[in-house]
């Protein structure tokens, strides 16, 4: 097993007698994307917090490459994970511009220095092709699509080396979707990330992932790459959650 | 102090060992403690040299039935504003009842107390001027100014929130799922919509209560009311210092037990508190 | 079967806010008795005013001015979040009953037994009957089959759907469409099923309507305008349906 | 296959140019404002406005009527009431602005304090606010204004003491609120220190509901002075107070009503404009 990116090692949170995580235990493959599906409740969400260090594990450690990651993280840690959250409407700060949002994150890290900010967030901008008069908006001024692309500008530009999407277009249209799902594509090639994404939708993991785990109450049930699950799911839950989902009816070729 | 300028040495070192203030610090604090604990009492009061908890109880009645006929007159004006406003909303109507809260913001309790004495006791004599009537009925009947005039105070806020409130659930899914189901506006209003403002509102009244016997004693100051009120001022311009600690303790005792009967009422009313896995 | 008078006919509906902002604009379909119509779009299409217009339940603020709505027969509504769709601090079953009580015009009694019938047609668990449950109790499933359980006690001619499976697990939403499309078969009622999922109206309803900003796009038979979509924006909708590859029969189910 | 990215192009009015125009479509916050500035512009000005002191007596003219003379007549003692009237509002206005500073900076820190960290920081803070909000308000103003003296000290004292608790208690449920929104965990993520986070991110979030609090809390504390005065315990004479004014009227209610009326009417004007820049405030926030 080639060493992991990020290896989540026999992981276990429980909020009192609710065990949201039981022993996880998942490697992130270097530059690759591993799909986490599961319905609502199985821990996904947790799973990603944990990673993020914004929740400390009961019990297992969280290790990004050699290094174990305690309960306080060090700057360097934390510049090394970021996270783009689902809701568009609350993962930007209603209160802050988008050139403060994406400044602030440039500058406690100390990626670019004072005089250069202002250049560094019209690039990134461009990268997630928002245009440059964004950056004296309020996020209020801009649409669901949007948002997220400014959300994940601002987790590329502390230049980190693994990037969690939680359920980032779940709450966007189909049509929009595709985008931000190309954009994160793109991403995740030219600057080399490696990516846990996590959704309810098998058709976005499909679409997005390399390698996929399934999670049901808590646990993790299946890992298998993403053409060998798709068509031979291991467990009767992969394939009960494959055949469930609704597809377009065979349309009688003329 | 209070032996007034002229008192002698020795008066005032009688004085002194009478109220237990020669004896050390820490020994003065037990007594008092125990004092509190053992029969309720803050010590006895220095003017009327008998205990202030006999003093209290005594006033209480007036005090009482007049924050509780105020409490009741403040629940259902609200009630009855806050449906009206509710239903029709953004009416003449509702504009009305919003505008309430603005114009009695500044509204001091004891003035708006002198505004009814005017109004209703000295032109239209509809009311007694003053004094909390010989007791039964006559007691309701001269403490219904004073009942308003507390009410008066409580009115706006609970209005506000609780019109706010149930716009909230009027808009709410399941109100649209009933209406959909075809159940009558009517029993949708009283049955479920009620039902769930009424919390938030309980609520309000509960932290108010403070703020109602405040105004309770303040009004009973403008009205002349024999009440703790009354107690609490004489107390002060004599400097009684363990009747305003006995009327402190009562008021707070007061207030906490209001508070945990809302909170046993909200267990009651809202299943989802009521003893959850 | 076309001169038969329709369960539902729009012509020319059209929804404006109070500023006279037009939301729907010259919305126009019927629904024979026992079809399914489903209603696509993306949000902001304005397919759930349309829907909530039919039932005369517009939200404050959102006024009809222009077009007519002919109805016959009575109908009933489901909607996208079950849980919010109850009353909180009122048990289910009281919540079912009461509906049969006021639209059956039955005793209290027998209102609570058609109830507990409905709830066995619906396949809720029995302890529903003995102990009061409230919905923050339930499953989001089964809250969903409460809330069909009160549009099935108005016995209605028509089931307007608004996205009932969009807020439920894949899984639980594969039951919901099939116990939503057996009712159908059983009970003959015809459907409007909103969604903003292609696949899932398309699998559902025999008609579609493709909405955009207010108006419909295209309308038609579904497997026809699935072969040859007309509009961009069909073709658009068309191809975001991430496809999944075929899924190879199992041995064992 | 990506949808082509909508250009951003309209005007961009200048801040102050949009905050103004905002502020002109909201008649509640316009009206409150112009209600108020003329009643501070008056105060302010009181000196030149009224031709007579307010403490002069004038025992030949006792209780006289208003008139040409005495716009809003004279009171026992024979001083002009409108003179009195706009005096008063300098004390009562500057006690009152004076007075919420503190508790609204307190308050709105623990509260923040309470709500994001939760657990042991909002267990003491809300045991704080629960002991004190059981007694009652005046209680503790009096007893407060017993054990310091009467006058602005004491006002001072107690407002500090419990002002800061109806701040607290909003700014607390905002802030745990606010604490699940994402934006919050993601400036976590970037490891921002809390400190940091509650100050740059909470503090611009809850400020406006904060103030919109405060301008009615000011009506309150007013009322609350005024209520002082009438008591005898809130400022010393003879400086005017509009407390003090209604107290002094009490006696001749039935003859001269306006002795007692016109302070009370000035407190309600007062509690009018506040009670409108609030809801005004709560509407531009609201929409924005």
């Amino acid at each position: 097993m080639t060493d992991a990116a990020l290896r989540i090692d026999n992981v276990t949170v429980s909020y009192g007698p609710f065990v949201a995580l039981d022993r996880v235990s998942l490697d992130l493959e270097p530059h690759k994307t591993l799909g986490l599906v599961g319905e609502s409740g199985s821990g996904k969400s947790t799973l990603a917090r944990v990673v993020a260090g914004l929740i400390p594990p009961d019990e297992g450690r969280v290790l990004l490459g050699a290094e174990e990651l305690g309960k306080r993280r060090t700057r360097e840690q934390h510049k090394r994970i970021q996270l783009v959250f689902q809701n568009p409407d609350a993962s930007l700060n209603p209160r802050h511009t988008i050139r403060r949002i994406l400044g602030e994150a440039l500058l406690f890290h100390k990626i670019v220095d004072r005089s250069k900010v202002a250049d560094r967030c019209k690039e990134l901008l461009a990268r997630v092709r928002i245009d440059e008069t964004a950056l004296d908006r309020y996020p209020h001024e801009f649409s669901g699509g949007q948002r997220q692309r400014i959300a994940i500008a601002r987790a590329i530009a502390v230049e980190p080396s693994i990037l969690i999407a939680d359920e980032p277009t779940s709450a966007l249209d189909v049509s929009v979707q595709a985008s931000v799902l190309e954009l994160l594509n793109e991403l995740k090639s030219e600057l080399r990330l490696t990516m846990l994404f996590i959704s309810h939708d098998l058709g976005v993991i499909h679409a997005i992932s390399d390698t996929v785990a399934v999670m049901r109450k808590g646990r993790v049930v299946e890992i298998s790459p993403k053409e060998i699950f798709f068509a031979r799911p291991e467990t009767s839950y992969g394939y009960e959650l494959l055949s469930a989902v609704p597809k377009m009816p065979l349309i009688p070729t003329k | 102090m209070i032996l007034g300028e002229y008192a002698t040495l020795e008066a005032i070192e009688s004085m002194r060992r009478k109220l237990g203030l020669d004896l050390p610090l820490g020994e003065q604090f037990v007594r008092f403690l125990r004092n509190i604990v053992v029969h309720g009492d803050t010590g006895s009061s220095i003017i009327y040299e008998t205990s202030s908890r006999d003093l209290i109880l005594d006033r209480a009645p007036v005090t009482l039935l007049l924050v509780g006929m105020a409490c009741l007159l403040a629940i259902l004006l609200a009630l009855l504003l806050a449906i009206l406003a509710a239903t029709h909303k953004d009416g003449p109507l509702d504009h009305l009842i919003r505008i309430l809260p603005a114009v009695t913001l500044g509204m001091p309790v004891f003035w708006v107390g002198l505004l009814l004495i005017m109004i209703f006791g000295v032109q239209l004599r509809w009311f007694p001027v003053g004094g909390a009537g010989e007791g039964g009925l006559d007691r309701i009947y001269s403490l219904t100014l004073p009942a308003i005039t507390v009410a008066f105070s409580q009115i706006p806020s609970l209005v506000r929130s609780l019109r706010a409130q149930m716009l909230e659930v009027l808009e709410s899914d399941f109100v649209v799922t009933l209406k959909a189901a075809g159940i009558p506006g009517r029993v949708i209003l009283v049955k479920h919509v009620l039902r769930n403002s009424a919390l938030p509102a309980l609520m309000l009244l509960g932290v108010n209560t403070a703020y109602l016997i405040g105004g309770t004693l303040v009004v009973e100051q403008a009205f002349g009311l024999k009440g703790i009120g009354s107690l609490l001022f004489s107390a002060i311009s004599n400097r009684d210092f363990p009747v305003i600690q006995g009327i402190a303790l009562y008021c707070a005792f007061f207030v906490v037990v209001i508070g945990l009967l809302v909170e046993i009422a909200s267990g009651y009313l809202d299943p989802r508190t009521k003893g959850e896995p | 079967m076309k001169d038969r008078n329709p369960v539902v006919e729009l012509d020319g509906l059209t929804l404006a806010t109070r500023s006279r902002q037009p939301l729907v604009s010259g919305v126009s379909f019927r629904v024979e008795a026992g079809a399914s119509l489903g209603l696509v779009g993306e949000s902001g299409s304005g397919k759930s005013l349309t829907l909530r217009s039919i039932i005369g339940l517009l939200p404050s603020g959102v006024q009809r001015v222009g077009g007519q709505i002919r109805r016959s027969g009575s109908c009933a509504m489901i909607f996208q979040d079950p849980i919010r769709a109850l009353d909180p601090l009122c048990p289910v079953v009281g919540q079912l009953a009461e509906v049969v009580y006021y639209r059956q015009r039955v005793s209290r009694k027998a209102a609570r037994s058609i109830a507990l019938e409905l709830l066995e047609m619906l396949g809720l668990p029995d302890s529903l009957r003995t102990k009061d449950r409230y919905p923050h109790q339930l499953s989001g499933g089964q809250c969903q089959r409460i809330v069909i359980a009160m549009a099935l006690a108005c016995k209605p001619d028509l089931l307007l759907c608004d996205e009932p499976t969009t807020a439920l697990d894949v899984t639980v939403q594969r039951q919901i469409l099939d116990l939503i499309a057996r009712l159908q078969k059983e009970l003959g009622y015809a459907v409007v099923f909103v969604t903003h999922n292609l696949a899932v109206a398309s699998s559902m309803c025999s008609e579609l309507c493709v909405m955009k900003e207010g108006r419909i796009v295209e309308q038609g038979d579904t497997l026809q305008l699935l072969r040859d979509p007309q509009h961009s924006y069909t073709r658009m909708l068309m191809n975001s349906v991430l496809p999944l590859p075929e899924l190879e029969r199992r041995a064992d189910p | 296959m990506s949808s082509a990215q909508p250009e951003l192009r309209i005007r961009r009015a200048s801040k102050l140019e949009r905050s103004l125009k905002r502020i002109w479509s909201l008649p509640s916050l316009l009206w409150g404002c112009i209600l108020l500035a003329i009643l501070i512009a008056v105060a302010l000005l009181a000196p030149i406005i009224s031709p007579y002191h307010p403490s002069e007596q004038n025992m030949a003219a006792i209780l006289q009527p208003p008139s040409s003379e005495h716009w809003l007549g004279t009171d026992q003692l024979g001083r002009d009431l409108f003179a009195r009237l706009i005096y008063a509002a300098r004390t009562d206005l500057k006690i009152m602005a004076l007075a919420e500073i503190v508790p609204f900076c307190v308050g709105v820190f623990l509260g923040m304090v309470a709500g994001y960290y939760g657990k042991w920081a909002d267990a003491l803070i809300t045991l704080a606010t629960d002991t004190f909000i059981a007694f009652p308000f005046y209680l503790i103003v009096i007893i407060v204004a017993f054990v310091s003296g009467a006058g602005e000290k004491g006002i001072y004292i107690t407002f500090m003491l419990v002002g800061w608790i109806v701040y607290a208690r909003v700014v607390r449920g905002l802030s745990a609120s606010l604490r699940k929104q994402e934006w919050i965990a993601a400036a976590r993520t970037l490891g921002l220190p809390n400190i940091k986070i509650i100050l740059r991110h909470l503090l611009p979030n809850v400020l406006p509901q904060a103030v919109v609090v405060l301008m009615t809390d000011m009506a309150v504390l007013l009322v609350a002075i005024v209520t002082l005065g009438y008591l005898g315990i809130g400022i010393a004479p003879p400086t005017p107070d509009w407390g003090t004014m209604i107290s002094e009227g009490q006696p001749f209610i039935s003859t001269k009503w306006w002795l007692s009326a016109a302070p009370g009417f000035a407190v309600v004007y007062a509690g009018i404009a506040l009670s409108l820049i609030g809801d005004g405030l709560a509407d531009l926030w609201r929409r924005k």
